[in-house]
């Protein structure tokens, strides 16, 4: 459990927040540029002292105001990736990396050296000074660098922006699954909602230096009113499924949703696991009837509950199939079709529009 | 301010007559109307350099002869106006509060005995300090130099020498009867022989190229007995 | 207290030093920061020569220096000849020299002390100033000197309590004259020299020791402030 | 014309490139951490020397060994945001905007103050100090700085990175809008494919020191060599269009490429103005007959004329419909439909799921 | 060339120079960087007084200051007489004494140089060593120290140029013995108060720039080496 409340001012900027986060897994701390993200992660770090509150990490108070607990950083166990890198400019990216691990007794360590260097791919830097290095590389050190103490909670303030896809692709899931192995929690910064959604169980959405909403990252992306802040073109739907069947012979995944299947590309999970699966409303298409001889593998009859005016020529659809599946229609198909609420209708997915998130995530 | 006054002489005059120096140039302003002496002190050497640079210094006052001779030497003083202004002697001289009995400064007597195991004698340095330069030359003449050559503590002044008995740091010192006569904080407990060093004499001269006429009128002041009176009081030995 | 009744002559002093030591600064400042620049971004033979040079005057006794002066940039040294002859400038035995000398003993705590903060200015700023337009002039003016500010508040403090504090060069150049070249730690010294001057060599001491005190509060108001500047 | 060449070593990096932008828009810089962008762009900016080369911006050599021509920054009269922001610490935010600004003669100003600093929403920030910024907000003060240069040509090493998404996309139109109004180049380094399409007209793409490939953002998408490089999980179809008619009564606007009428949300641009459409090749479907009823509002004839086996379950099947469209489909539906080369078929894309590029990238 | 004949005398002076200036600089070296940290880090009432002390030595008189230790430290001194009495240590005449003065005279500069850097080391990498677990002690010492190195490297020279040139405290304090005392600037300075001394001084003068040159050039090539680290 990650407990955090706090209160604090710098300048003209008030920063009041509290929020839960997992005990292991990803929290996402989503919001727009001066909200107070690094703001709160400096403070959970103990690198910036609020004014008031209280900070604990799986039970232990790491900060708590009223009773005058302040942990030193160097006792939080606490690994945190800092969005401007922050590498020791007198050591060697090798001696950068082992600073905080040879400070980790040995008994404590389970991230080992030569499997991140391997992951982030910079084991051909490793005699080199930080001066000496691009963006993404002493990016991609400093991530290193504080994976390598062993956390018992790690912070990343934007960690990946400047990190090209691939090796994005790459260290993404390596965290998510440090998150799920040692059972830590992760504090994650990010204005990509992208990162967030392949990595993130929770969020917390931070504005003007106040929660705006935090909880399940899936309850807060279909919560209409929060779309706005989510500052993206497309709103998605999240469902929770279970896996029926790993892989058909198409090389497809059966997930399972109510009594409903939903066949997916094959994705790396167990049978009965469950995954959570992201649908873009882009993706979803209507029909009054169920169109025959198509590429959709994915079609599911369900009734009209909803319909959000998003002003211009659209219109998000919400479909009842079992759960909310929003579908997103122009206001010419709405007249052509003559759709109105409560009306049945026929959802078209197509299988490859379907992302799986981190399992974990799934109640 | 100096820029109002008519005659106003520059005196080059030898740190250790200071305070004899001030009070005779009050007198000779109070007594010169529209005449005034500007002192500067300094170590005897370093006027006498800065005068053969050209310092634009009218009266030069050292306290010893070479420094003297170093600049009649390079024509930079008026020999005709130089005479041996005071004299002075060398004492010997303890703290105050010092139980030592008074010691007879005569041939052959050790002054280690009286420095106890690990006291040092104080004196200006005997390489280039005036005072120490006569000090040496009376221990080598009492044939005492031998014994303390290597127990003393030379200073860069004497006034630095007197400090470090006044502190009670070197229980024995060396330095000029009128150093020993203004503090109170030492005594002298031996006074070396006339004929045992070269006469201490502060000779004064006219720079050349200064105002050599107001040079000589307060060169023929210093030998009034007003200003005799004042060096008197200062413990100098003003003899003709 | 009678600490502030100064004497006239005691007086004076205290402005003299005020005077010289302000003047040694001031004018040395631009001289120090070329040098510092020189010797922080250039690389030429002899550097090492010219950083030595600088340095003289800390590791010569002040009096060798002074001698040094004296016998180049008086009026029958090399230099000092041709100041007199050509420029009309006399710097023995007046408070230029004494500034000159204060300058001189002070040069190389000035350099330095500008020199470090230089080195530790961003050459990535002066680049991003570079792109928008700034020729290299400009760019030291607004933003290599701007932020050697710490550095040049230090290397004038060094360099101002220095120059009170001068003495041995000072008289050996300009010698001790009353009025015109007796400063503060040379009027100290005349003390010394009194039988009965203890008490207002004390009083000097504490009077120089306040001087530099409120310099010293001076330059950690102004370096407050621009740090103050500097987190906005 | 941006005519680059360079050669340069530094430490064990090689940079060897050659490669021309378009005299206005911007060029892509687009490749790995490490690749040598940041390089490059230095180069160009004057501030790293090459070992040798030539840089030429419309005509103006800005570098040449050959010559010994090595113009200094303030000369080359380029505005340069930085990967690292590099705010001047001691001046406000307000002098750091206009510092660049007042060096540029009035009559060759032609970017103003204040629409600046409103389009980055900087206005309450100009009293302040960069050091009391957050990584966002420090972000955009280097952007308007540059841009209050008036610049001849624009570098942007990662600009965008730390800009939440709402915030990026009202910057992305204005860079794309400064440099078609004012025909400056700009040079865009970014490992985000999302932004580049939305901003480019031309790609270089940068790996170890060298071009991979470099020329039209459309025909390089569209090589299926490329691919792995772009680090992205979908591939893409871009058509360029015209614009037949702004908006009609739904708000669609309706796009003509050869005989087909494509329709898509209302964009904003004149009847008659070139249009660059992209579409996923996962937001395509392919039927074999017309399915009626749906919310589709494109359905194509066209026939089938190349099929990318992708390995996995899924293949991409190239459709001629006047151009080529990309569809992704399961092999599942491969078999059910038994989809071969050459057979007829109609691909179906949901409007909505069209997004434009800059117009100006078209011929 | 005679200027390498050096009498036994010069030989003893150069030889007591660099050793008492040597462990002038090396033994206050951690107190200056104490001193430099208190001041650049800690805020408590009487920093200013503090700071104005350590300034001290610049301000007044080196022969004040001789004075000073003189009365304080000094067999009969406060300080000195216990000193003797519950250590045993006697600073008074000797070398340990010449080493005192100096370091003494040498220490402001070595605070501001020390200072100056520390106030330049970003607390953004202090912060990042801590969150990987290093206390403040270890943190000084693997961050912010190794960070100080060009403030430390100037100041060191600084001060050791200054030891190296110390003559009026020194003189003053431990007097001017030959072998024991007797420094390079102390027999330097004898031989320019004698008429014919020059040819002497000349060569001493010489001597003691070069053994600066070397100090500084030394000094030059660590920085470098060091600079050369930080660029990888
Ligand atoms: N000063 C330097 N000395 C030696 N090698 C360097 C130096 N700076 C960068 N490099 C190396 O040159 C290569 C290119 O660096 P550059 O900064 O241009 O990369 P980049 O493409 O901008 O990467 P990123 O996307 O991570 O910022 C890298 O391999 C880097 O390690
Ligand atoms: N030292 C400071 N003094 C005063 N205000 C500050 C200071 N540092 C940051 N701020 C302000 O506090 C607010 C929150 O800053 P913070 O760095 O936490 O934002 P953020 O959410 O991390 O933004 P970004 O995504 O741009 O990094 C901002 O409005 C910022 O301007
Ligand atoms: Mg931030
Ligand atoms: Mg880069």
């Amino acid at each position: 459990m990650l407990e955090i409340r706090l209160d604090h001012t710098q300048g003209n900027f008030r920063l009041n927040v509290a929020f839960q986060g997992a005990a292991s897994g990803v929290t996402a701390l989503f919001g727009p540029s001066g909200a107070g993200k690094t703001s709160i992660v400096n403070m959970v770090a103990g690198l910036q002292k609020p004014d008031a509150g209280r900070i604990a990490v799986n039970g232990l108070r790491l900060f708590d105001s009223a009773r005058k607990i302040h942990l030193p950083p160097e006792k939080r166990r606490i690994g945190y990736v800092f969005q401007e890198g922050r590498l020791l400019p007198h050591l060697s990216v090798r001696a950068n990396l082992t600073y905080g691990m040879r400070l980790t007794p040995k008994d404590r360590r389970f991230v080992e050296f030569d499997p991140v260097v391997d992951l982030l791919g910079i084991g051909h830097l490793l005699h080199r000074r930080p001066s000496r290095l691009s963006g993404g590389e002493k990016q991609r050190v400093a991530i290193g660098r504080a994976l390598l103490t062993s956390p018992a909670m790690l912070l990343m303030d934007e960690p990946l922006a400047s990190l090209d896809p691939a090796r994005k692709a790459e260290v993404l899931p390596f965290i998510v699954r440090l998150a799920r192995e040692f059972a830590i929690p992760v504090l994650y910064v990010s204005h990509a909602l992208d990162e967030i959604l392949n990595l993130a169980a929770r969020m917390v959405m931070i504005r003007e230096g106040r929660v705006l909403a935090d909880g399940d990252l899936e309850a807060l992306l279909s919560r209409s009113d929060l779309q706005p802040h989510l500052g993206r073109a497309e709103s998605e739907s999240v469902i929770s499924t279970v896996v029926k069947e790993p892989e058909d012979a198409f090389g497809l995944t059966h997930l399972r949703f109510g009594d409903r299947i939903l066949k997916v590309l094959s994705i790396d999970a167990e049978k009965g696991e469950p995954v959570r699966v992201r649908i873009s409303s882009r993706h979803v298409a209507i029909a009054l009837e169920p169109p025959s001889r198509t590429s959709f593998l994915n079609i599911f009859p369900g009734e009209i509950r909803e319909m959000v005016d998003l002003g211009g020529p659209v219109l998000d659809v919400r479909v009842e199939i079992g759960c909310s599946l929003w579908a997103r229609i122009t206001r010419k198909s709405l007249l052509e079709l003559n759709l109105k609420t409560g009306q049945p209708v026929f959802a078209l997915i197509k299988s490859v529009a379907v992302s799986s998130g981190p399992s974990d995530a799934c109640r | 301010d100096g820029a109002g006054a008519e005659t106003d002489l520059l005196l080059f005059a030898a740190a250790s007559t200071t305070n004899a120096i001030t009070d005779i140039g009050a007198l000779y302003a109070a007594r010169n109307p529209g005449r005034r002496i500007t002192p500067s002190f300094a170590s005897s050497s370093t006027l006498a350099k800065q005068i053969e640079s050209g310092a634009p210094a009218d009266v030069y006052l050292s306290a010893n002869r070479k420094w003297m001779d170093f600049l009649a030497d390079k024509d930079r003083i008026d020999k005709a106006s130089r005479f041996d202004l005071l004299r002075n002697r060398i004492v010997l001289i303890a703290p105050a509060e010092s139980t030592l009995a008074p010691i007879s400064v005569a041939p052959g007597f050790s002054m280690a005995a009286a420095l106890g195991t690990d006291g040092r004698l104080a004196v200006g340095d005997p390489d280039h300090v005036p005072a120490g330069i006569y000090g040496r030359k009376a221990l080598e003449n009492l044939g005492s130099w031998d014994g303390v050559q290597d127990r003393l503590a030379p200073m860069k002044d004497v006034r630095a020498a007197l400090v470090l008995v006044e502190r009670g740091e070197a229980p024995l010192g060396l330095v000029y009867a009128t150093d020993a006569a203004i503090s109170s904080k030492v005594r002298v407990v031996g006074t070396f022989p006339d004929d045992s060093h070269p006469p201490i004499a502060y000779p004064v001269a006219a720079v050349a190229g200064g105002k050599v006429a107001e040079a000589a009128h307060f060169l023929e002041f210093l030998r009034t007995p007003s200003a005799r009176a004042v060096f008197e009081k200062y413990g100098f030995d003003v003899r003709q | 207290m009678t600490l502030f009744h100064l004497t006239a002559v005691e007086l004076a002093a205290l402005k003299l030093s005020l005077w010289v030591s302000g003047w040694a600064v001031a004018a040395s400042l631009p001289a120090g920061i070329l040098a510092a620049w020189v010797l922080a971004r250039l690389r030429f033979p002899g550097k090492n020569l010219l950083d030595g040079m600088l340095h003289l005057p800390l590791v010569l006794p002040p009096v060798v220096i002074g001698y040094l002066l004296l016998v180049m940039l008086g009026r029958n040294g090399i230099i000092g000849g041709a100041l007199d002859r050509y420029l009309g400038v006399v710097l023995a035995f007046n408070w230029k020299g004494a500034a000159l000398a204060a300058a001189v003993m002070a040069f190389p705590l000035l350099v330095r002390a500008v020199r470090l903060s230089l080195e530790g200015v961003d050459q990535g700023l002066e680049d991003a100033a570079r792109t928008l337009g700034a020729g290299p002039l400009r760019v030291f003016f607004t933003v290599t000197l701007p932020l050697m500010v710490p550095g040049i508040i230090t290397g004038v403090i060094l360099a101002f309590a220095r120059s009170l504090g001068e003495f041995g060069a000072t008289i050996t150049f300009v010698s001790n004259i009353r009025g015109q070249t007796q400063t503060l730690p040379l009027a100290l010294y005349t003390l010394t020299q009194v039988p009965d001057g203890e008490a207002g060599a004390m009083r000097l001491c504490i009077l120089s020791v306040l001087i530099a005190m409120a310099a010293l509060v001076c330059s950690e108001i102004l370096a407050r402030r621009f740090a103050a500047r500097m987190e906005g």
